[in-house]
């Protein structure tokens, strides 16, 4: 018989106040098993570990059981303790008597009885559990960022700079993201592109990084420290070895498009880069608005053009193989559609934009050269009405959650368009101002004041054509007076989601996402650049709306853990997992399917399931599905559970 | 300044079909909404009226069922600050005049400076519970109030006569009075006062409690019917000479013109 | 049996119509009951009240005193009950009006009579009474029993009898009254006319609506001219209310006033049930409209299918023909 | 004697749990942006302020109708008897808080204790005694089908026709009924009326706030349809749809609702109902409230439109489908009167005559006896059509 210590933790008042721990010692104490019982205030400090220690010691016991908190919490520091005594880790085992106990239950009288049923019911598993050593696995140093905005940007060259290798993946001709697109950036207004080129320039230049633009992962396997990726090189029908960017092709194009760059407000060719600055500087062809493709050949004339010979009409696709230890996800967001604003004319009216086009706008790069101009008819506005939350905040019909820096960029629209337009006027609808963040609020401030900007609180409720004016309906809901704006244009704060696609791609890579599509971290607090599921790191706002600075400190973060896991030249994996009786496994294959972390396959002369450890997280679906109880999981067995629901009963 | 207020909760009836009971003395109550006699609405923002004006306190009474107590309740709401039910369920069947005794026997023990009435109940009609309560209190009275003020503890009183003719009188305290429709414009009840009403207590008087035991009564009402109507409209055809002058005809034959 | 007394009822030096209608119930039932009619009349200068009343009755009894020129239900009162007590008529009649309202029950209570209200209809049967007289908004007709008594009291709805003429003679005794001046408790100090213009459709016994038909401005004229030839007052439904064509007091309906006049002319109105809401009330419905599928005929009791501005100018001299 | 004004709002917490406990629990969800006040229709009146947005607060705060002042207190109330219920508030609100639901709370403590306007006053009574808003009585409700052969609804046939009030009392929307036995008929379907079985759906008064009479006739109509196993339903009103589908089941009815324009338009698909006749008009389509914000009807009456020969649809730009403004009739607003340039249903006529339209072609009774009023004060040669009369023109 197996020696069990119980130790039965307070948490303060957390457990001790819904649940007598005077009784459940004393009843514990006397259940078979249990040579040792004992209850302290905060077992989790180090007084706390000592007395864990010192039992395992004095007692000799072989198993120990911690009635405390959740596991996710200090399973491992409990497990950390035991070792020192000499205990292996896996003879421990947490008994959650608070977040499944004392803190749903207000009646002493309910949770006492039902926490001492948890305990038994841990002890029960405790005696049955074997001693595991962790897995380990080699890490390859080497890592894939998704997405070269500016959170991939800084996380490669962070990366890079440790030394260490880096695939930056980016599905667009160029990398620098949205960023690159905007003019000034609050609060200190200086150059969006001034502050981001250097560092794609470095990035391009960066003997650790290779860079694979226009490109789109394919595919993804293996697990944290050794994963397999498929890359797939769209064919941008230019040889990039020969070209030299010389941009003659560009010129000569026939074709004209509606710049994704210049959010639909300009125009760019089908052979194209896509901004002046563009890393890497070479063109791609847009096949999609191509002559020669769309005409069976009838064009070439960028092929003409070129003098190096760099036009490949018959380039195909390349799939490109990697292994890396560790990925950052860093696809960024895109602005919500105004074509689902049908109170605000859905898009039918050019001069009503989103925040984007007025940054392209406001671009000296963009297509008025910097002048403000509104799309219908390039008259200067004199009006514009700014509106807030459009699509954020709006559980209703659209995202539920704040943009976050909505508020601070229209404060700098206004500003900027105050100093483009002299008589200009600007008229922003509030519902709240949010300027958390560093010398935000002065920066607001400062902008009320410098830009005229006239805020007004209240949410519109229509946008109206009149003639050439456009109409916003609206109440001032600090005066309650009613109010119709004439103006001659309207910029939606749109509402940030994550980018097309981010669906599929979670998908490949088997990691989770919240209810709008950004991915969750491991912990909101604690974990922010994690997923949960280990080798996946978070940067920048595919995880929620950001701004700059929160970008580029989260995707420095995400290195320094990537780094963090460079710095082993293996990791332990859990040996919690799940084993296959070959004797009695059939074959039938149920299992295979089912497993979300692809662990296994059927292999052999006569197929028998096999699990790949390395990969299992030791979820149990496998062995709730199989029809023979072939597979089993360590130190959950059927046997082990037929106890613990025994204790209960 | 004491007030007392007499209402009467009835049936409204002036826009919806009345059907007779089965005994043939009474209606068929069920679909019937029951609300606050019109013009006793009046006599009571009177009062609350008054009140605001002169200070003092409003007591509303009423002979009824524990119906009755929801038609007090609104009472409370507007303005009333003490409620009285006379238990109607502790006598049989009554006519105004025994009910003028009953609200008589309870007022009596009260403290008053004014008692309003509205000036006719919408369901029996008769027009005579306010002026009967006032004899038998042996104080003065006057009817059909459409304009009441008090000065130097008498009440300048103004009351309507047919053709548009007003009576202006004075009157001497205490007395009663009957309130005629439009004298003022009944006032809502604020939720504050709802709420307020809803916490407050009615006081409930038996027939025990009354120190009264015989009620004579003065009529018994035999059956209902319905007055014989029909009506289908008679088209007056021929020229317009023609038709005019039957309409004319019929005019002077129902000694309308 | 003994006498039936009717209580003359007159204003500002005018005998009220009341007072024939009562007289000629009085008569009736006096006649079926080989009983004899009284007049009571108490004024100041009832000369010619009495010369009036001479002819309708069997006896006229006379307070004439200063104190009794203007009604006043107390000394009414007073005076009644001496009278009363002394006589003991068998019934004693008043109109069912302001006045009668004010002094009927006090009057009888005080002298313990049994007496009922706003009679439409008596019936005398071994000294029983018993009485017609309405309920529920007019809805339903009450037949209702007097506790028998040697005498009785009962008002009576002013058009329940209309007035015929008679050619008694009546034998007239002067009494003094029993006081002398006005009670304290209750001081008459003035009539007040009601303030010239503001019509209150909803006291008139005579409307005349119009509505949409009417068309023009213009034509109200001829609505007037028409209302005034019969007595009447003009009312309307929402769209002349609307064009500001009458004040808001004016319209008919459920948003507007609700009216029980003894007749309704409805001229161009086609008879929106929000209206139909407001008149249905009306004891006789005419209805003038071109339509004849108009839902204002449903409501009526005599239409005309034609055009209102043929209509009414010859409705009008018919009218004045027969006055 | 007026009193003293006070600036001061206290806050009253008794008010404010009534208010919730009669159903305006949606008021924390308040962040106070507004937009129900510039969507409501009230924000087209130009001489009046309709502060939609501060209902919320105000009950919260239990400020609602709350003023000791006569003339104040008037004021108030006559602002919760503005709301016609149309739920554009609602429909735009981020956090989905139905303006009327609130306002409605108010309105079940002030019709308890008589403080609501006489006329809706009227109108509960009648519907209460007679069944029907109008007055009439209940043995005349199967009038409008003398003649036209109309079985009396048993279990054998497939549908119970539930004839609004309107149309089964008053004689210009009898028109409506008897256009649409007339078009069922022709389109085969089995169906029969309960005639003076058939009680008022109760909708406008419990909106008005009369809900324990609202139950009363609900249930009445419940017990009707379970004794004569309804199981299925037409409709003229949007108003008996909304009720009958989402409220009617509160009181355990199990039946299934159409409106007729979903009937008919399914009956021109299939073949039934063949339009052929030209209707040679311009059209346009007024969305009911109750109909399409409430219960997303929107395109099968645009549908049965759009299959006559000849028929222009036009649409209001801006203002239709979820966008489109409310007659002015709806919760209790029928009954309702405002000063002329204080009426809904002005702005709406005058957003539909703008379209230049011949024919304003609706699907409730409401909407056309609103707009047809109107327009008689207007001098206009624009008809006013229910769908189901214009598909009868073109048969």
């Amino acid at each position: 018989m197996k020696k069990i210590g119980v130790f039965v933790c307070h948490c303060g008042k957390n457990i001790s106040s819904t649940v007598n721990i005077e009784k459940v010692v004393d009843e514990i104490s006397k259940y078979p098993g249990v040579t040792y019982c004992e209850d302290y205030k905060y077992m989790c400090s180090s007084p706390g570990q000592q007395l864990v220690q010192k039992a395992i010691l004095e007692h000799k016991l072989d198993g120990v059981v911690v009635s405390a908190c959740s596991p996710t919490l200090h399973e491992q520091t409990f497990r950390n303790a035991a070792e020192i005594s000499g205990m292996n880790p896996f003879m421990l085992e947490i008994a959650n008597i608070r977040e499944q106990c004392s803190w749903v239950h207000s009646d002493m009288k309910v949770a006492t009885p039902k926490a001492i049923s948890i305990i038994k019911t841990v002890v029960e598993k405790t005696k049955l559990n074997e001693a595991l050593s962790p897995l380990k696995a080699e890490v390859i140093p080497k890592v894939l960022i998704i997405g070269a905005g500016i959170a991939g940007i800084q996380a490669s060259l962070d990366i890079a700079d440790a030394g260490h290798q880096v695939i930056l993946l980016e599905k667009s001709p160029s990398i620098g993201g949205h960023m690159a697109q905007l003019s000034e950036t609050f609060p200190t207004l200086d150059c969006s592109q001034c502050i981001l080129t250097p560092k794609m320039v470095a990035v391009s230049q960066h003997k650790n990084i290779k860079l694979l633009t226009y490109s789109e992962l394919e595919d993804l396997s293996g697990s944290i420290g050794n994963f397999k990726v498929k890359i797939k090189k769209k064919a941008s029908y230019v040889d990039n070895e020969k070209c030299t960017g010389c941009g003659a092709c560009t010129e000569k194009c026939p074709s004209k498009v509606i710049s994704e760059f210049d959010e639909g407000l300009g125009k760019r060719k089908a052979i194209y880069t896509p901004f002046p600055q563009a890393v890497p500087n070479k063109p791609v062809l847009d096949k999609d608005h191509c002559i020669y493709f769309l005409k069976d050949g009838k064009c070439g004339i960028c092929k003409i053009t070129c003098t190096l010979d760099a036009i490949d009409f018959n380039q195909k696709d390349k799939i490109i193989e990697e292994e890396v230890g560790a990925i950052i996800v860093a696809t960024g967001y895109e602005l919500y559609p105004i074509k689902n604003m049908v109170e605000y004319g859905a898009g039918k009216y050019p001069d009503v934009v989103n925040g984007l086009q007025f940054e392209r706008l406001l671009s000296a790069s963009g297509p008025t050269n910097g002048n403000i101009r509104r799309p219908s008819d390039g008259k200067i506005p004199k009006r514009i009405v700014f509106l807030s939350c459009v699509g954020s905040r709006d559980p209703e019909h659209h995202q539920s959650y704040c943009s976050k820096i909505c508020c601070m960029y229209m404060a700098k629209h206004a500003l900027l368009y105050k100093e483009n337009v002299k008589d200009g006027e600007s008229i922003i609808f509030f519902i709240d101002v949010r300027t958390g963040g560093k010398d935000y609020e002065e920066f607001y401030t400062r902008a009320k004041q410098e830009g005229e900007i006239l805020y007004v609180r209240g949410k519109p409720s229509r946008i109206i054509k009149e003639g050439d004016d456009l109409i916003v309906w609206s109440i001032n809901t600090l005066t309650g007076k009613h109010l119709r704006i004439n103006c001659d244009m309207v910029v939606l704060s749109m509402s940030m989601i994550p980018s097309k696609g981010i669906m599929a791609l979670a998908k490949v890579l088997r990691i989770p996402t919240n209810d709008y599509g950004f991915l969750s971290e491991a912990h909101p607090k604690l974990r922010p650049v994690e997923s949960i599921v280990p080798g996946f790191y978070l940067a920048g706002t595919v995880q929620g709306p950001k701004d700059i600075p929160e970008i580029v400190s989260q995707a420095s973060a995400a290195a320094a853990k990537v780094l963090a896991l460079f710095a082993n030249d293996e990791i332990s994996h859990s040996p919690v997992t799940a084993i296959v009786d070959e004797d009695i496994c059939s074959g039938c294959g149920i299992c295979i399917p089912v497993c979300p972390y692809d662990a296994r396959e059927l292999g052999g002369m006569q197929p028998k399931a096999k699990v790949n450890e390395l990969l299992c997280e030791g979820c149990g679906i496998c062995v709730a599905v199989c029809p023979s109880g072939a597979s089993q999981q360590k130190n959950e067995t059927d046997t082990q559970i037929g106890n613990m629901i025994e204790a209960l009963l | 300044m004491e007030i007392i207020v007499c209402i009467k909760r009835v049936p409204q009836t002036a826009e919806v079909a009345v059907k007779i009971d089965s005994t043939g003395k009474g209606i068929e109550k069920d679909r019937l909404t029951f609300d606050t006699n019109e013009s006793d609405t009046y006599a009571l923002e009177e009062a609350v009226l008054m009140k605001e004006k002169f200070g003092g306190n409003i007591t509303v009474i009423s002979l009824g069922d524990e119906d009755t107590e929801d038609t007090l309740r609104i009472a409370l709401a507007k303005g009333a600050d003490n409620a009285i039910r006379i238990k109607a369920e502790d006598f049989g069947v009554l006519d105004g005049f025994q009910t003028s005794q009953i609200l008589q026997s309870a007022i009596k023990t009260l403290n008053y400076d004014v008692i309003f009435t509205g000036c006719i109940s919408t369901d029996a009609a008769y027009s005579q519970i306010g002026v009967t309560l006032a004899e038998l209190l042996e104080i003065p009275h006057a009817s059909l109030v459409v304009n009441f003020d008090i000065n130097n503890e008498r009440a300048d009183v103004q009351r309507e006569l047919e053709g548009g003719l007003i009576e202006h009188l004075d009157i001497s305290l205490p007395a009663l009075f009957t309130i005629q429709t439009g004298i003022n414009e009944p006032r809502y009840a604020s939720l504050i006062k709802i709420r307020r009403a809803t916490k407050k207590i009615i006081k409930v008087i038996g027939k025990d409690e009354l120190q009264q035991d015989e009620f004579i009564s003065n009529s018994t009402l035999d059956e209902l019917f319905v007055p014989p109507i029909s009506k289908q409209v008679e088209f007056l055809t021929g020229s317009v000479g023609e038709s005019s002058a039957k309409l004319a005809g019929i005019f002077k034959e129902k000694g309308l013109i | 049996m003994s006498e039936i007394f009717v209580l003359i009822e007159h204003r500002q030096e005018e005998i009220r119509d009341i007072s024939f209608e009562l007289l000629t119930c009085g008569r009736k039932l006096a006649e079926e009951n080989s009983s004899k009619l009284t007049a009571v009349i108490l004024g100041f200068n009832t000369e010619k009240i009495v010369e009036k009343i001479k002819s309708e009755v069997h006896r006229v009894l006379i307070y004439d005193n200063e104190i009794l020129k203007e009604f006043n239900s107390e000394t009414y009162q007073i005076v009644l009950s001496y009278l009363i007590a002394k006589e003991n008529p068998f019934l004693f009649l008043i109109g069912h009006t302001a006045f009668g309202m004010d002094l009927c029950p006090a009057l009888a209570t005080q002298l313990k009579i049994p007496f009922t209200t706003d009679c439409l209809n008596i019936e005398i049967s071994d000294n029983k009474i018993k009485v017609v007289r309405q309920m529920f908004d007019g809805k339903l007709d009450a037949k209702v029993i007097l506790r028998e008594n040697p005498s009785y009291m009962l008002t009576l709805r002013a058009g329940s009898f209309p007035a015929t003429e008679s050619n008694l003679e009546a034998e007239v005794s002067n009494l003094d009254s029993p006081i002398s001046e006005e009670p304290d408790y209750r001081k008459f100090i003035e009539y007040i006319e009601a303030v010239a213009g503001d019509v209150d459709i909803t006291k008139s016994d005579i409307v005349v609506g119009i509505g949409r038909g009417i068309k023009e401005q213009d034509n109200m004229t001829l609505i007037e001219d028409f209302a005034a030839s019969i007595g009447g007052v003009v009312a309307c439904s929402r769209p002349i209310v609307d064009s500001d064509w009458l004040p808001k007091d004016r319209q008919i309906g459920s948003s507007g006033k609700v009216i029980k006049p003894k007749l309704y002319i409805a001229i161009g109105i086609s008879g929106a049930f929000q209206h139909i809401a407001g008149m249905k009330g009306a004891e006789t419905i005419v209805a003038i409209n071109r339509d004849a599928n108009a839902p204002i005929f449903n409501e009526a009791d005599y239409g005309i299918v034609d055009d209102l501005f043929k209509v009414i100018p010859i409705l009008k001299e018919k009218i004045l023909e027969m006055k | 004697m007026k009193s003293k004004k006070s600036m001061v709002t206290e806050l009253n917490q008794e008010i404010r749990e009534i208010l919730i406990e009669e159903g305006a629990e949606d008021i924390y969800k308040c962040f106070q942006c507004g937009k129900c006040t510039s969507i409501c229709p009230w924000f087209q009146i130009e001489v009046f302020d309709f502060p939609a947005y501060t209902f919320s607060l105000k009950t919260a705060m239990g400020d609602m109708a709350a003023s000791e002042d006569k003339f104040e207190l008037e004021a108030e109330i006559d602002m919760i008897y503005r709301c016609v219920g149309c739920e554009a508030c609602t429909d735009q609100c981020p956090h989905g808080i139905s303006t009327p639901n609130i306002l409605r709370a108010a309105r079940r403590l002030l019709v308890d204790f008589g403080s609501y306007p006489d006329t809706l006053k009227s109108v509960v009574q009648k519907i209460h005694s007679d069944a029907n808003p109008l007055g009439e009585p209940r043995e005349k409700r199967a009038d409008w089908a003398n003649g036209l052969e109309i079985p009396s609804f048993s279990a054998d046939l497939e549908f119970l026709y539930f004839t609004c009030c309107l149309t089964a009392y008053d004689p210009r929307m009898q028109k409506l009924s008897k256009a649409t036995s007339f078009l069922l008929k022709k389109a085969g379907i089995s169906f029969g009326i309960l005639g003076e079985k058939e009680s008022c759906c109760g909708e406008a008064i419990r909106r008005i706030g009369s809900e324990s009479i609202f139950q009363e006739v609900s249930k009445a109509n419940i017990s009707n349809f379970e004794n004569y196993l309804v199981k299925k339903v037409i409709v003229s009103s949007p108003h008996c749809y909304s009720t009958f589908k989402n409220e009617y089941p509160e009181f355990g009815a199990e039946i299934e609702v159409s409106h007729i324009t979903e009937i008919l338009f399914d009956s021109i698909e299939r073949g039934t109902i063949i339009p052929n006749k030209e209707f040679n008009k311009k059209v346009v389509y007024h969305d009911p409230c109750d109909l399409g914000r409430k219960n997303n009807i929107y395109d099968e009456p645009r549908n049965v439109l759009k299959s006559i020969p000849g028929l222009e649809l036009l649409e209001v730009e801006d203002f239709n489908r979820n966008l489109s403004v409310c007659c002015g009739a709806g919760s209790g607003g029928l009954w309702m009167e405002w000063d002329k340039d204080e009426r809904i249903v002005n702005v709406r006529l005058k957003q539909l005559l703008e379209t230049g339209a011949d024919v304003i072609a609706v699907a409730c009774p409401y909407c056309l006896q609103m707009f047809e009023e109107t327009l008689k004060s207007m001098n206009s040669n624009v008809l006013v059509m229910d769908v189901t009369e214009i598909l009868l023109e073109s048969l």
